[in-house]
């Protein structure tokens, strides 16, 4: 038996089960830790109606926005969007809705989807729009919104390395929303850039342990830049 | 003569201590890193998952995995340590980054604070802008004092959608530093020979003025 | 013949599956790890921060650092992995382990659970227990059917604090697998050679007996 | 200048601060991964009413066992205490208050705690004494108890090394409560096996980044073993 062998070998296995009019969550903080691989076949398979949790929108034709671009997006759940012309379009057609969600409170309602917590009050948000509708509540004469938690059918994440069990490990700010998309997902998915075998990575320093991790395929990356930001060679400071 | 954006960001690196955790927002902030005095010592976060946050890359030794709350690449000090946007906002949420600099479209004397939507322009989204105002104690906002045409930023009600709400104490305009307190401005300091009398037309706000204002030294 | 405490936990090994992460509670819960079907993978979660432990070390390899939720020094598989007390219970809290086998000292019909406190004596604390019958889906609890006294623990309705309300669905004791369901137990089987009317007999929760009632195979 | 060198020499310099009535977590699971210098050292100063929040409660004449000996601790937090036969007397005598908290809902509190989360809803409880005089809710049909977070005047917490600039790893299980509690404590001392350059951890794998932790002790451990078991070296299946 095999039972916590979870490297697939194909995209149309990564992704099986994926329809349309799901919630699906994928990591990366703009074009930083994507899963572009997975990206990619939920493009090819056209699926529509779907609620994407992500906190940018990728950029035209790259990333998220190639789901803009077949109008796969019905709602769109993020803190920073519309780096890409084609998302102003969809917006004020209103062919697609926008929850803008702070991004610390995005990445706590996705940890708290991922870990039971079906609500937690902050204080992000408090005396703006963001807590229209929500309740309120005075604690220590402080003031807080009631933020429900997050949860997808399919987490689709970008890690550096994993094992066949699904242990994950990200690197650097690859990690981003990441760890916490892939506890928050029925079906989490783990696009990596290199698959070893168990006890190859250090059980110390594990990010995502296996249980929360379905799928791993290994994928190439492009990696693209968006703000290529770079100092003189010979500057030596 | 108005602060330049420069001097602005000299004049908050003065507030700064020697082991501070800071985070500095996209614009003049991010020109306050130029300033840290000789011999003082600032971590830097990025809300990204970056504590530790370095000057910008070569060609040679650039890394896409390595980028800030900006998107520009980056590179790390000795002694940094990445991880996950749920902890970097539990850091920023909790209270534990020392100082936050961020810019603004207005403030007001309720100490309210509009940084991320103007109607009728697109909304690009909030990012990270109302958890850092929410969970810091310690924020400095970088401003211009009136936009162009001369109509104040500083007010005494924000017109704008709020990023957060009475959670500003501290503003640094090219004009003045000002702290906000009971409901009002207070005038601390003004741009070297700008006067009192300019700083108070271009507020709308309640401006509490001491008899003397000292001169920014930058 | 009534089920020995090993023949319990073997008929719960019954209930694994291959690639399950399960989490085994103190006493006849912990002996199920013994009877893995042959080529089956199962990996056990510790609570105190460990999924993937192992069996006890030898006294060369013994780390006081590594110990499961019973306190007792273990080892860790490999693939294994080590984590803080807050994302052990995410993964509990967030319904990621497939199947939880704990104790306990009463079950009722409503899927209630008593398993960490008999007032009058010393209060030792419900550890994570309390996080383990909420967060799971998939329960079983061991324990005997009665006490020494031929009191039945299978009840209409717990007489101890409970340790959880609502949420337990299988029961197996030394007598019995039953399901909960509709506000009754359910015989599902019986121990080899125990008569229905034994078990009925050490009930005293409603018992919704089907025709044909099948032997464990143990 | 020497901003971020949060080492200190002495237990003295650890606790400096340290008062009667505090609130004070301390770190560990069991007698796995506590903080023993720091615990002798809060023996030794003798403070007295202290509200100390820890999954347990030590064992006679170890741990917070010395604490309770001294009858230091006014109020106990924690999900399993009373390993010890003192405990008991001191509990059944009024000497002191118990709360009991299930270990994963402890475990959250801190966390809420360090994050500035002032409450979340967690199902664990819910229909028990522990949900006694707390609010409860229904959210989709499973109901839920609000639970406070935890904060702290002292977090004493233990790690396996750390830089000399806070930034902490943790060794196998004996990391547990303390990575949250880390978080949690307006002054977090971290005693730990080994202090090293900065630099000399990999920032990719920083269990406890710096910015919560305010001192830094190495220490002596004994890492005394409560429940040996092995089987036979002989053995090798």
């Amino acid at each position: 038996m095999s039972g916590f062998n979870k490297v697939v070998t194909s995209y149309e296995e990564a992704l099986a089960g994926f329809t349309d009019n799901m919630t699906v969550m994928v990591g990366g903080f703009g074009l930083c830790g994507i899963p572009e691989g997975l990206i990619e076949q939920v493009n090819k398979l056209g699926s529509t109606g779907l609620t994407a949790i992500s906190n940018n929108a990728g950029v035209d034709g790259f990333g998220l926005g190639k789901w803009l671009e077949k109008r796969q997006i019905s709602t769109m759940i993020g803190s920073y969007v519309g780096e890409n012309e084609l998302f102003e379009k969809l917006l004020l057609s209103g062919e697609m809705e926008v929850i803008l969600t702070p991004q610390g409170t995005l990445a706590e309602k996705i940890r708290a989807g991922g870990a039971g917590i079906p609500a937690f009050f902050t204080a992000t948000g408090y005396g703006t729009d963001v807590a229209n509708g929500k309740e309120t509540r005075e604690i220590d004469g402080r003031h807080y919104v009631l933020e429900p938690s997050l949860t997808a059918d399919f987490a689709l994440v970008k890690a550096w390395k994993a094992d066949t069990m699904g242990n994950l490990i990200f690197r650097k700010t690859a990690m981003n929303f990441n760890p916490m998309m892939a506890t928050a997902g029925k079906i989490t998915v783990a696009e990596v850039e290199e698959i070893v075998e168990p006890g190859e990575l250090d059980p110390n320093y594990i990010h995502t342990p296996g249980i929360y991790v379905q799928r791993v395929i290994k994928g190439q990356f492009e990696k693209r830049i968006e703000q290529r930001t770079v100092k003189p060679s010979h500057q030596e400071s | 003569m108005a602060l330049t954006r420069d001097q602005i960001a000299m004049r908050v690196a003065q507030e700064l201590q020697d082991g501070y955790y800071v985070n500095l927002g996209i614009g003049i902030p991010t020109l306050v890193a130029n300033y840290i005095p000789e011999g003082m010592e600032v971590m830097l976060q990025s809300e990204n998952g970056l504590l530790g946050m370095g000057e910008f890359p070569t060609e040679e030794t650039i890394d896409p995995d390595l980028i800030n709350a900006g998107k520009q690449t980056v590179t790390a000090v000795t002694g940094a340590a990445y991880f996950s946007s749920a902890e970097s906002f539990a850091m920023i949420r909790g209270g534990h980054v020392d100082l936050t600099v961020l810019g603004a479209f207005e403030v007001d004397q309720e100490g309210n604070i509009a940084s991320w939507m103007i109607p009728g322009k697109l909304v690009k989204g909030m990012g990270g802008a109302m958890d850092l105002v929410a969970g810091a104690e310690n924020i400095i906002v970088t401003m211009t004092h009136a936009n162009k045409h001369g109509v104040s930023k500083i007010l005494k009600k924000c017109t704008l959608p709020l990023t957060g709400a009475g959670c500003i104490k501290r503003v640094i305009t090219e004009l003045a530093f000002m702290e906000i307190k009971d409901g009002a401005f207070h005038l601390l300091e003004r741009a070297p020979g700008v006067s009192v009398e300019e700083i108070q037309a271009l507020t709308e706000a309640d401006l509490v003025i001491p008899e003397h204002v000292p001169e920014m030294k930058v």
